[in-house]
């Protein structure tokens, strides 16, 4: 079966076109785009880790390796199109939009951490692993019933193909034929479970058969391949023509958390061949007379300095309030819970 | 009986209609008023709904308003999430409470709690419907009463009218509410009986219970089917001259704890009944806000009669699960002569 | 797609060979077990839709057009194999051995209607849909691992196929390679929703692409094509190759339960042209000289007689016995079970 | 701490174990006595769970016995169903309890029902871990304790061990039981103390609570991580005159009845602690228990000290949804002072 879903690439390992269907959609302004994207989320990304290392995170889900797929997804977007992202999926929603702050926020347990801008679609990170495909499908829904040519992406990974959820969240969109872009980042493991453990199909990409939709099966270390694939797939779903399902191939680097030691479960070696999406990027910009150092060093320092000041706005963030705990669990506070509140507001008083 | 009627409207025109006719004039209603209003669930459409809930909803409104969805419970409330947020009003029909398992996760993680998650960026005013309840004869699973696993669940409402006024009335007001509300439906009262509700729009507030009966000795606390069997029990005890108070709670989150209260502190006595298993039902919350509220004034142990800890049998036996009003004077009797 | 899924038959509508690839499998033994079976279930079904409507029984399923999927399936069971039906698959397990008071029994509301012969492992016909796929799943990998023969069955409709259980079973099913076949009845509705609204694809069997199993579309009112594939999937399974999917294309000739007016939602005309599949395999049997008016004769009188002397059995049975409602929920009661008994029985006792 | 020891067994050889070891270690003794016992869940082989619960569990009895599932709640415990039906002794862990929710429907349909929808013939002897509770820093979801939702549901009995020596006992005597058993970890005690195990076998009756302290004046009721919440609470209240005596409930269905009323019957006072939900809390079966069997010997309203009717918030505010030993103490003194 996986010979009906070959890896589609543009560019291979070394940087060089190997389709060319998209040359003459190739420019600099595209190119520099994706490149400050991806070098933006990675700085973002490993600053993460360290705040973690240094206690001044929490618990922090990594996605290196995966900043083509997120990027080039992320940036095939359009301004009212909705995101429903996972707890890894950080650098696909700071790219459409999130803030660092919030993003940093989020990561210490700040549930302020949930919330975009009000002109960004985006949803709170999904926890429970593919609860958010049906989602997907019913904001794509609504798009259509109120005749916008506006989309939803869902995106998740490997692990979540084997839930319930998935299953009925595509089932739905198929049905209903809704314009929704199912994004699975099938990135080896699901926390210490390879894919070979979380299912017998050879690819994720198959799985759309199921649906009677298209499958696409791309390599998501490319980043030329998701953005105009996943672009196809918008298209495809603007036009009216429902769902796609892609599955962009791609290898978390690091550890599923900072909580996680992958040493336990997976080979050193492993993943060790395969080519770190920003350096086959770099590859292809020296390849194509795109590299430009001095842009590159403005690009790095500008991104520094915006998440040094991410940082520094996270840190300085007005502490939790403890009236939050109470004040979104209803518009209107049912009496007992007003009571809750005021009750406890008083014992914190009192101490 | 002693029915206390509310009106807060004047020169309503009225009909009599059935509670399962009051559902489906109710959401006739909503549909009309707000192109919003969207219906999702399994055989709404042509078939009008197994118990005909929809009944001729599809013809009247399209099959983009009143839709049948697939065979897939996580399905109907997982898309209704992303359609109430996304700008509509979806009423979601579970075809049974016991099916409704499967989207227990959806309901439980998201609908719930996506207004606290996103600080009220994102909410989720949707209407869940489901009927509920034993006693008419349906296969296994079809008659759960599990109230409590929805009100033990922080983010959603909960509503169980237990007649045609009071149906039409809280769904109308479920889909006011700017979040989620689970109505019930008791399977038992659907065609029971018949009442003169008004035509058009009107609203039963959510959070308040009701004295259907009047009485001095002791209160009666039940909702949905157990009220016929609180009133039964009440003609039975008054023979004997004990005047039984009736609440019909008709909310179950949140609870109406000042009617409690104050019937209570009257009647110094408790009954409570209702079909759900014993343990961790929602007698037990009440049981606690009597202590919380009233525990000067109790006279006698608050009695429970609901139904027994076990699954809700095959409607062979389901009789023997249903609290009867046989079972319900004994507790009245109980509490009087403690 | 469906193009890769054929409908495979081996007798046409008139009952003539279209596949002779079994044909010298099939003898007179066989044939005639068929139409056995065939003619005892539906007697079986026609008189319980009688004694619904004389208020004798509570409401029932009737699976009259589907005799063929169900007692060819059946056929190819082994004794020791695990069986996990609907409740609409009494066809099948009647035909496997559970007893036909027992069904009765069932649809009166009577718990000791799921208790098949201690002989079969036959599950209660599961209510909630596609819930009974893990469990076929279960079964089969615990055969595996005590390293037997035996495999599993579960029958579901295609309205269950929309249902994340039934995805989370085949996947595990495929994962641990284990023997089970999952028997899908494609009926052409789950109660009022056609097929096409239920999902996108054309078929059911190409759902099997998503779990790298076997997936296979026949013709379920073909007893022979039903019993011939679902032997060679138990062979694969019983040979340590994994699960198979079956799509059984029938049709539900009659209401969905006897509370049912299937003239709501489906014109009178739909599926008229389908030639029921008794009088498909009458047809053959007269083609090819399998036809013995006089067996023929006999066997529909004794099978009057076995389902007349069932509906006695099932009218004479003791009553409900309402300790029952106590005395299944543990082995041993706990302490506050057995006092709601105890004083429940008192309180019978009193009235 | 007046720690009451138990001692069935005698000159038994101990090792000191946190509670994660000790849960291993029954693990491991379940393993070892019985080839039918096999575990299922996610990331338990090599990774040997996320709290290593099942660490060195797979190289030791090998990837047929200790058993990676894809991620499919519902599909670990529907497949436990299946091999607990056909002669296996499954241990299903749900890595974090809010992540039972997809496999509700299997639960409350079948692993409970089973038994009771086959006479008897088909029955689930299986145990289902699941770890629980705020207080650690988790993300979202990751938190909760709704044990509420298995009390409700006849067919199931849940245990919840509050330190190492329980959690061994109660794990293998669950896997002893012939009912399916829920077995709920906190979390927060997982490594939070080490205590003496016995090496090898042995039980903690199900169904039975124990004192952990003794005092005369109020009775504290609480289990799993809310246990080390009333130790200090009850040292505080001692400053002030106040004798408490703790019960560990370590079962919460079903629920030793006698202990918590006998002792209400001798302290006259009870506050109940639990982080669960207050509103359809096991702290109101508590209430009605006492309602039931010690109505006449309480001098003061009963206190419920339990996490607040919102969504576990994220982690940054746990601490203000958790129960504290200064909103214990509070409690106490109400009781106290009534
Ligand atoms: C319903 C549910 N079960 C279990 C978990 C715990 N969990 C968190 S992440 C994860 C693995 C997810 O793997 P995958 O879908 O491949 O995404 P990745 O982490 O690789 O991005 C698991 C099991 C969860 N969050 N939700
Ligand atoms: C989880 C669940 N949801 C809803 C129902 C109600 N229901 C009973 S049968 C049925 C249709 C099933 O259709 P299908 O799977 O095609 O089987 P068929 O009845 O056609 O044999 C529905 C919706 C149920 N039993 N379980
Ligand atoms: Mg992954
Ligand atoms: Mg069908």
């Amino acid at each position: 079966m996986d010979e009906n879903y070959p890896i589609k690439r543009i560019i291979d390992d070394h940087g060089h076109f190997v389709d060319s269907t998209f040359e003459n959609e190739i420019d600099e302004k595209l190119v520099k785009e994706l490149y400050y994207h991806m070098l933006r989320v990675r700085t973002f990304d490993r600053k993460a880790i360290n705040l973690q290392r240094q206690g001044r995170l929490g618990t922090y889900a990594p996605f290196e390796g995966q900043e083509a797929a997120q990027v080039g997804s992320a940036l095939a977007l359009q301004p009212d199109d909705w995101v429903f992202p996972t707890y890894r999926d950080h650098g696909a929603t700071i790219t459409f939009g999130k803030s660092m702050t919030r993003t940093f926020l989020y990561w210490n347990g700040r549930v302020e951490g949930c919330v975009a801008p009000p002109d960004r679609n985006i949803f709170p990170p999904a926890v429970p692993i593919a609860t958010q495909l049906p989602h997907a499908a019913g904001a794509a829904w609504a798009e259509k019933l109120k005749g916008t040519q506006n989309a939803s992406i869902a995106y998740f990974g490997d692990g979540a193909t084997s839930e319930g959820d998935f299953h009925e969240g595509i089932n739905f969109a198929s049905v209903f034929k809704v314009p929704v872009v199912f994004f699975n980042q099938n990135n080896g493991y699901a926390i210490s479970v390879p894919i070979e453990k979380q299912m017998n199909s050879k690819t994720v990409a198959q799985k759309a058969v199921a649906y009677g939709i298209p499958g696409v099966r791309i390599d998501g270390n490319d980043c030329f391949a998701v953005y105009f694939e996943t672009k196809q797939a918008f298209n495809h779903a603007r036009a009216g023509h429902g769902p796609t399902l892609i599955e962009a191939v791609t290898w978390r680097k690091g550890a599923h958390t900072t909580a996680d030691d992958p040493s336990k479960y997976r080979p050193e070696t492993q993943g060790k061949d395969i080519v770190d999406p920003m350096t086959r990027l770099e590859l292809f910009m020296k390849n194509y007379g795109y590299w430009d150092e001095q842009w590159i060093e403005e690009v790095k320092e500008k991104t520094a300095n915006e998440i040094d000041l991410a940082v520094e706005e996270m840190e300085k963030y007005p502490a939790s309030n403890v009236e939050d705990v109470f004040d979104h669990v209803f518009a209107e506070m049912p009496p007992q819970l007003a009571e809750q509140k005021e009750s406890y507001l008083a014992h914190l008083e009192r101490r | 009986m002693t029915q206390i009627v509310e009106s807060n409207q004047k020169d309503v025109k009225t009909t009599q209609m059935t509670m399962i006719q009051a559902i489906n004039d109710g959401m006739r209603v909503l549909l009309d008023e707000d192109e919003r209003t969207i219906i999702l669930g399994e055989d709404i459409g042509k078939n009008g709904g197994v118990f005909r809930a929809t009944e001729g909803l599809q013809e009247q409104f399209g099959a983009e308003r009143v839709v049948d969805t697939p065979l897939s419970e996580a399905g109907i409330i997982g898309t209704s999430v992303g359609l109430a947020v996304n700008g509509f009003k979806p009423i979601a029909e579970i075809q049974f409470l016991g099916f409704i398992y499967p989207a227990y996760e959806q309901i439980m993680t998201h609908v719930s709690r996506l207004r606290m998650r996103s600080m009220s960026r994102f909410t989720v005013p949707m209407v869940i419907r489901a009927p509920y309840g034993a006693g008419i004869r349906a296969p296994e699973i079809h008659s759960d009463s599990t109230e409590t696993l929805f009100t033990h669940m922080p983010g959603i409402k909960v509503v169980c009218p237990s007649n045609p006024y009071d149906a039409k009335g809280l769904l109308i007001a479920a889909m006011e509410d700017p979040d989620p509300v689970l109505v019930l439906e008791t399977m038992k009262n659907y065609r029971s009986m018949r009442e003169e509700v008004p035509v058009g729009k009107y609203t039963v507030e959510i959070g308040k219970g009701k004295i259907v009966r009047e009485g001095t000795d002791v209160t009666l606390i039940a909702w949905g089917a157990m009220i016929t069997v609180a009133e039964k029990a009440a003609q039975l005890a008054e023979k004997n001259g004990i005047q039984c108070e009736i609440i019909d709670l008709r909310t179950l989150y949140p609870i109406d704890r000042d009617i409690i209260s104050e019937s209570v502190k009257k009647t110094t006595r408790a009954v409570i009944i209702h079909e759900a298993h014993h343990t961790s039902g929602l007698g037990n919350d009440i049981v606690s806000i009597i202590n919380d509220t009233a525990f000067l004034y109790l006279r006698a142990p608050i009695e429970r009669v609901t139904g027994f800890d076990v699954p809700v049998p095959f409607f062979s036996l389901e009789e023997h699960y249903l609290p009867t009003s046989a079972r319900v004077q004994e507790a009245i009797e109980k509490v009087v002569h403690f």
